[in-house]
């Protein structure tokens, strides 16, 4: 049933020579095997579009691939010749570049200085001059007028600059080539016309000969740019297809996963007295939230969502309306790196778990095991340390200390970063499920069909709340055309 | 893996400190091990009562540390005694004054912290010159004696048990207690590992560092107070030697230095070989900068082999 | 673009703040002692600033890195009973035992990196072994030091006096290598994220190596300056060091969150806190409140980051 | 040169560079010199005077003496927190033509003059007292030190060796540091004794009397001769165990009010008194027969003190200088 790429083939079908190929790689961490026996290769020119589950191993592969990891066995061949052991040192010798899952730039730095660490000729006399070209141009090139201050500290920047940055940073180029870059989830965090240049940057460098692994659960840009999509599941790689003409079911499918039907939008929410409301001080709209409603926060990225997102938080918590918040940056915001996952879940709800100051073992059990069957988390139980599950398996740990809280209101701060296909439709039923139940949630997102899900979206432009789209009003043309502007309203 | 490695982080100080022991032992005889027990058990309790506030501030996260400690201590020593012979020599005054002193200066230390936005290093050691001036002026120019009631308590013995040592352990359990299954604990530890995941799950981080902060001059506080009970008054320099030590049985105790995970009960195991590597130390007559020598690579040596927490 | 203006202010006026403390203590000095605005009062003011200015600098280095150092006062000590013992009798003795103890500081840090031990306690411990060495080499105070080097620290060079020469090549020197040259700022990247610096390939223990030697050579120098200044080696002399160097860093904007430094602010700071010291003889502060005056002008000086943090949040 | 010199000092001023305040004797000490300074002033014998402590901070000390050289004054009495570390700032000073008295310390920079106690008889009479109690027969000896590494600790210690090897059947059997702190060296005692059979004396360097006896009686052992200093806690705890068990020892040490023999040998170097560059200061002895009475006059918890006047200084000084008995302290009556 499936088609498997035995030959390397590029883009005009000719045969195009092998820039890496793994055979056998397999890596075990403790008990778990994040890779088992995994067969890899990667022609020059081609684009491969690596996708799979939350904890399938796309991201333990890459860093085999990249020498950060060390693998624990299997043999890795690089333009034809045994790479023994491959590291990170030579894995950039050779041209391969790599934009990891967690950002990897140093936030003491600016966007000039963080190059400085990819090129080790960015040395001597006038190395700053030469690092600010070569990263401009770089930015220049992959995304024309994103007007980032290379000369800030990038710890300064917004998330989603900061990843652009690593993005042109992986593109740039001094002494010798980029044969190769490989990116992990790049664009978790990018808006919508970032994704467009950076998904034509992708095209380019292929025509220019450079290979690249992209990984995304963003479906849509996987089909837009790779020749081939490899999928994976429990460390293995499951499928190996040539993209001619593959469509987004096809690939949910491979994974395992039903797309599901369109869903009808649910009934409109009684809108009495608001649960909160919160206004800016602008003079910009109010945000409203009443029971069982879903409001989202759209807008160009960077356009002070996330600013208001935190405010109403803030605001919420102070009035003293219980109120959950589901971070994205999860790593910086979200999780509790030293704890279990019962601790993590369990965190926002002590007070509701103990009596007399101190907290039942028993109760905290009974509601983190509820949640971790309802929410499927791939773990092997309870008390697993939350840091050694995937990514996305992480966030929905997230997902449910929100969820088991006693929160009325559940602030969401673009949650779906990293989370695979067949978990994202599981959560927006979950949502919707939990706004029947009176909850009400306020829903920031950097994808646009997320927004899909909210009864009322606020549309932002510079820091304010310019306009509120209701209902059958919510669809990505007017979204785009409020986010830019004057035009619709 | 072998049995070693499997061991949790805070049992070390307790293996440390029976190594010594066993040494001792074969040193200076089976009959001395009473001896030299109840010595450490009674110094060791002293160093716990600090240790443990200081493991408080610790717990909330890196960077956080209380320099001000032998000062609070030393100055809570002062009101105490000052209270209690005002009181005609009520123990039960000088307790509360102590305890108090020393969480009013724990709340200084905090709202320095927060109103200057100080690094805690440099708080806390700002507020020790000041606090230790205060004391100065308390009357620095004598030891102020202990009421009778707290000096007979300190060296009380029940069938040659100490009691001070007892009471003090009932306290590490209630820390313990506090830190597994407390709401504050759980909190202050979820502060520790991140404050903007803290906050962001609803703690309120400033209220958990300040009750940390308050809690570890409470417990300097307590310590001047048995300090002074014990080796018969207040003194100026009576807090000097608890700052560097405690901060090292901390570490020794289990607890991350980064923050986010802390153990009660391991403070007493190095406690306890921190006061018996003194005494052996002494008792083998090595020259004064071997000692030192010695004492510098065994709190290395001890904190390296213990195990840390999996993650960075 | 309004931005990257306000950026530089920021910067600017953490330096200008712990500049502006500086003078005026100065000010306030000689307000009360005009004879000390001369060639000679500077020189007096400032002498004993000159080693702490070095030890502050390599305090700033493992800052750098996000580590601590609480051994620095103990290893100048220590520094300063080699000079003692050594140093005028036979200079190539004196050497190697400076060599042995700038590897026995990097072996320190290496040891810190590869057991992934916090430093904190680490340098606790090892103060111990300095100051153990320290008795050792030089049971009690004492010992000669050549006359070269007590001529060096008592050189009258021209234009301006020898510690103000000292800070400004300390703080120029410092300022260039770690901020402008590309493996200052691989130092620099190291403290800020290390495992993005070893994703790209660089040997975290090598570049740390690098930042242990600088600092174990940065506390030689500092020490060996010391000694030529009171003359003698005495293991006790610089306890308080360890405390006073960290302060200068963070006087000087620094932060411990790691690759947040200023030499120039550092090397401010250590100006500013020597000078705080003796700046209460001057102000006649009774003798019991001595100390807790000195706290009052670590939290005045310290204000003012308040005041430039508000700033950069409106 | 006999008598006080009479050179007019009116218009000199007298600083004192303290290294440490930080404990009770030091307080005593500073307050001793500036009651004796301002009754000084009071009596147009000098014009001023101030007092800088440094925080147990030799650098800082250093710095402070050179500020006092910029402030002018006339003579600096010192007492150092290093043996050597401040000869730098000393000399700078001595250089500046002020008079300089370290006391109390063993400064090394030849150009000061010195006022300190000969602690070779301080630890001759140490062993004296012991040897006067248990002839020369063996006895074990624990001797309480102060901070390793310290100057004064050193030739005290040296002092004791030197006592020592006059006694061959005494044996030292062991050596703790107490720093000079009540609380350290009763814990420092503590965890030495069980490894000790008998401990038949106990040296010591002042301050650190009351914790040994703690320790021993903490222990339950049998109460060696102390040596005791001379804070009021040691002497009431001989007297509690004089009364108990007949106890008896003997106390030595020195007084707070050293401060005032420096800073009145320093007015009298200004008034044109020649002085010999060592000034030695006689030691509080006090014997069994005294003790009631010195502890009348000492506050609870203090240390005893006797004011030196000027009178009394000159006459110290001139025995030191005709090499005769120094004027001893008398006993309160
Ligand atoms: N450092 C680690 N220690 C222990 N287990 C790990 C570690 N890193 C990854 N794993 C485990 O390896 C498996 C594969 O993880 P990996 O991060 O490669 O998944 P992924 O496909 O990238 O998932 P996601 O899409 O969520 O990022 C998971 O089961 C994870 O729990
Ligand atoms: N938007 C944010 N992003 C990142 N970290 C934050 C944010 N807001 C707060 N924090 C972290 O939380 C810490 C404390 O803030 P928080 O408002 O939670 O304190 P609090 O104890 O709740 O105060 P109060 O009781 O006055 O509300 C901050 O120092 C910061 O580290
Ligand atoms: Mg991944
Ligand atoms: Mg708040």
């Amino acid at each position: 049933m499936q088609q498997v790429a035995n030959m390397p083939v590029g883009e005009m079908g000719a045969k195009a020579p092998l820039f890496l190929a793994g055979r056998g790689l397999s890596k075990s961490y403790g008990a778990v095997k994040a890779l088992s026996d995994t067969d890899f290769h990667l022609a020059t020119g081609e684009v491969v579009g690596l996708i799979g589950h939350n904890g399938a191993g796309k991201s333990t592969l890459i860093n085999v691939l990249a020498g950060v990891v060390a693998r624990s066995g299997g043999i890795f061949e690089v333009l034809g010749r045994d790479a023994g052991d491959w590291s990170a040192n030579l894995a950039r010798e050779n041209g391969l570049r790599c934009v990891f899952q967690e950002l990897s730039l140093c936030p003491n730095l600016s966007a000039t200085e963080n190059t400085r660490l990819l090129h080790p000729a960015l040395k001597g006399f006038g190395w700053k001059q030469r690092a600010r070209k070569t990263i401009q141009s770089a930015l220049d090139t992959v995304f024309p007028d994103s007007g980032i201050d290379v000369d800030r500290p990038v710890g300064e920047l917004s998330l989603g600059e900061r990843q652009m940055i690593e993005i042109a940073r992986g593109f740039s180029v001094t002494d010798s080539p980029v044969r190769a870059i490989i990116l992990d989830e790049p664009t978790s965090s990018l808006g919508a016309e970032a994704t467009r240049q950076f998904l034509e940057q992708v095209s380019r460098a292929s025509e220019d000969g450079i290979s690249v692994i992209l990984v995304t659960h963003r479906l849509g840009e996987i089909l837009a740019v790779a020749h081939r999509v490899v999928t994976m599941k429990d460390g293995l790689v499951i499928s190996d297809q040539f993209n001619d003409g593959l469509s987004r079911s096809e690939l949910v499918a491979v994974m395992g996963d039903l797309e599901p039907e369109t869903r009808e939008r649910r009934d409109a929410v009684v809108r009495d007295v608001p649960v909160f409301s919160h206004s800016s001080g602008l003079g910009d709209h109010d945000i409203e939230l009443h029971q069982g409603e879903i409001v989202g926060l759209a807008g160009l990225d960077g356009h002070g969502q996330r600013e208001r997102l935190r405010a109403v938080f803030d605001a919420a918590r102070v009035s003293g309306l219980p109120v959950a918040f589901v971070a994205g940056d999860r790593v910086s915001e979200g999780l509790f790196p030293l704890w279990s996952i019962r601790d993590n879940l369990t965190i926002r709800s002590l007070s509701a778990l103990s009596r007399g100051g101190l907290v039942s073992n028993e109760a905290a059990d009974r509601l983190t095991q509820s949640w971790f069957e309802r929410l499927k988390v791939r773990a092997p139980g309870i008390a697993t340390p939350l840091l050694s599950l995937s990514g996305g398996n992480q966030q929905k740990v997230l997902f449910a200390r929100a969820l088991a809280s006693d929160a009325r209101l559940i602030v969401l701060d673009d949650p779906m970063r990293g989370v695979d296909v067949g978990t994202k439709h599981e959560v927006y039923a979950l949502i919707r499920n939990e706004a029947e139940t009176g909850r009400s949630f306020l829903w920031y997102s950097t994808e646009t069909e997320e927004f899909e899900n909210c009864d009322r979206l606020h549309v932002f432009r510079e820091g304010r709340s310019e306009t509120i789209l209701d209902g059958e009003r919510i669809e990505p043309n007017a979204i785009l055309e409020a986010s830019f502007g004057g035009l619709y309203v | 893996m072998s049995a070693l490695t499997r061991l949790a982080p805070w049992t070390y100080g307790f293996i440390a400190a029976v190594a010594i022991l066993i040494i001792m032992m074969v040193a200076s005889g089976v009959g001395s091990l009473g001896s030299v027990l109840s010595t450490a058990l009674i110094f060791g309790a002293i160093s716990v009562v600090v240790a443990t506030g200081q493991m408080f501030v610790i717990a909330t996260g890196p960077g956080n540390i209380d320099l001000s400690v032998p000062a609070v201590l030393t100055l809570s020593a002062y009101a105490a005694m000052t209270a209690a012979a005002a009181s005609g020599g009520s123990a039960l005054v000088g307790l509360v004054v102590a305890l108090g002193t020393g969480m009013i200066a724990g709340t200084l230390n905090y709202g320095a912290i927060l109103a200057l936005r100080l690094p805690p290093i440099i708080a806390t050691l700002a507020w020790s010159f000041v606090f230790q001036s205060v004391a100065f002026n308390f009357g620095g120019e004598a030891t102020l004696k202990p009421p009778a009631a707290l000096a007979a308590f300190t060296s009380f013995r029940l069938a040659g048990v100490q009691i001070m040592p007892i009471c003090i352990m009932g306290l590490t359990a209630v820390a313990a207690l506090t830190l597994t299954r407390g709401v504050w604990g759980r909190r202050a530890l979820a502060v520790g590992q991140s404050e903007a995941a803290a906050h962001f799950a609803g703690i309120r981080v400033k209220r958990v560092r300040l009750v940390s902060y308050v809690l570890c001059g409470g417990a300097a506080g307590l310590a001047g107070y048995l300090l002074a009970g014990f080796t018969g008054g207040a003194a100026l320099n009576m807090g000097d030697t608890y700052l560097m030590e405690a901060i090292a049985i901390v570490a020794l105790g289990g607890t991350s230095i980064a923050g986010g995970q802390a153990n009660a009960v391991g403070i007493w195991g190095a406690a306890l070989f921190f006061n018996l590597m003194g005494t052996m130390l002494n008792t083998f007559q090595f020259q004064a900068g071997m000692r030192f020598i010695i004492m510098g690579a065994l709190i290395i040596a001890i904190v390296a082999i213990v195990p840390k927490p999996k993650v960075r | 673009m309004s931005d990257k203006r306000f950026r530089l202010s920021h910067g600017t006026l953490q330096l200008l703040l712990s500049a502006g403390a500086l003078l005026i203590m100065l000010g306030a000095i000689f307000h009360v002692q005009p004879n000390a605005m001369s060639y000679f009062g500077f020189t007096l003011l400032f002498k004993l600033s000159m080693p702490l200015v070095l030890a502050a600098l390599a305090q700033m280095m493992l800052i750098l890195l996000g580590d601590i150092d609480l051994s620095n006062g103990a290893f100048v000590g220590m520094v300063t009973c080699i000079t003692a013992v050594w140093l005028d009798p036979s200079p190539g003795v004196a050497v190697i035992a400076y060599l042995a103890a700038i590897a026995a500081f990097v072996a320190m840090g290496w040891f810190t990196h590869a057991r992934e031990l916090p430093s904190i306690i680490v340098t606790l411990g090892a103060s111990f072994i300095w100051l153990g060495i320290a008795i050792t080499v030089l049971p009690s105070p004492g010992g000669t030091v050549p006359g070269w080097l007590t001529g060096f620290t008592g050189w009258r060079p021209p234009l301006l006096p020898m510690p103000i020469w000292v800070a400004l090549i300390a703080a120029a020197v410092s300022q260039w290598f770690l901020m402008h040259t590309s493996f200052g700022t691989l130092l620099r990247a190291t403290g800020g994220n290390a495992r993005a610096v070893q994703k790209a390939g660089w040997s975290l223990s090598r570049l740390r190596i690098a930042i242990y030697a600088m600092a174990g050579g940065l506390m030689v120098a500092s020490g060996v300056l010391l000694s030529g200044i009171i003359t003698s080696g005495d293991p006790n002399v610089a306890p308080s060091y360890t405390l006073l160097t960290i302060g200068a860093v963070i006087v000087g904007g620094g932060a411990f969150v790691g690759g947040r430094v200023s030499p120039i602010g550092t090397v401010l700071g250590a100006l500013t806190l020597s000078l705080a010291g003796s700046f209460l003889s001057f102000m006649h502060v009774p003798a019991t409140w001595q100390i807790g005056a000195q706290g009052a002008i670590l939290f005045l000086v310290l204000a003012g980051r308040v005041i430039v943090d508000r700033r950069k949040l409106a | 040169a006999n008598g006080l010199a009479t050179g007019d000092t009116s218009t000199k001023r007298i600083a004192f560079s303290n290294s440490y305040a930080g404990n009770s004797f030091r307080q005593i000490m500073i307050k001793d010199f500036e009651r004796m300074a301002q009754k000084a002033v009071d009596e147009g014998k000098i014009a001023g005077f101030t007092t800088v402590s440094a925080n147990n901070n030799v650098t800082e000390q250093a710095g402070q003496i050179q500020n006092l050289i910029l402030q002018g004054y006339d003579a600096i009495i010192v007492l150092a927190g290093s043996d050597t570390a401040l000869n730098g700032a000393i000399k700078e000073a001595c250089g500046a033509g002020i008079t300089v008295v370290a006391f109390a310390s063993g400064v090394t920079e030849p150009c000061v003059h010195t006022v300190d106690y000969n602690l070779d008889s301080y630890a001759k009479a140490e062993l004296d007292f012991v040897q006067s109690k248990l002839g020369y027969g063996p006895a074990n000896i624990l001797e309480i030190r102060g901070m390793a590494g310290d100057g004064f600790d050193k030739r005290l210690h040296e002092g004791v060796v030197k006592a020592m090897a006059e006694h061959p059947n005494y044996k030292s059997v062991g050596e703790v540091y107490g720093q000079w702190t009540g609380t350290v060296a009763q814990k420092e005692v503590a965890g030495i004794l069980p490894s000790l059979k008998k401990v038949d004396a106990v040296l010591t360097q002042g301050g650190d009397g009351y914790g040994a006896m703690q320790a021993f009686k903490a222990a339950g052992r049998d109460i060696p001769i102390i040596i005791m200093g001379n804070r009021q806690d040691e002497l009431q705890a001989w007297k509690d165990q004089h009364i108990a068990t007949g106890y008896e020892t003997f106390s030595l040490g020195a007084t707070p009010s050293v401060s005032q023999v420096a800073f009145w040998t320093a007015q009298q170097i200004l008034a044109g008194k020649k002085v010999p560059d060592f000034v030695e200061v006689p030691l509080l002895e006090v014997h069994q027969a005294d003790l009631d009475a010195w502890l009348k006059v000492v506050p609870e918890g203090g240390v005893l003190d006797a004011d030196y006047d000027q009178k009394i200084v000159g006459q110290i000084i001139d025995a030191n200088i005709a090499g005769t008995e120094l004027p001893s302290v008398a006993a309160p009556n």
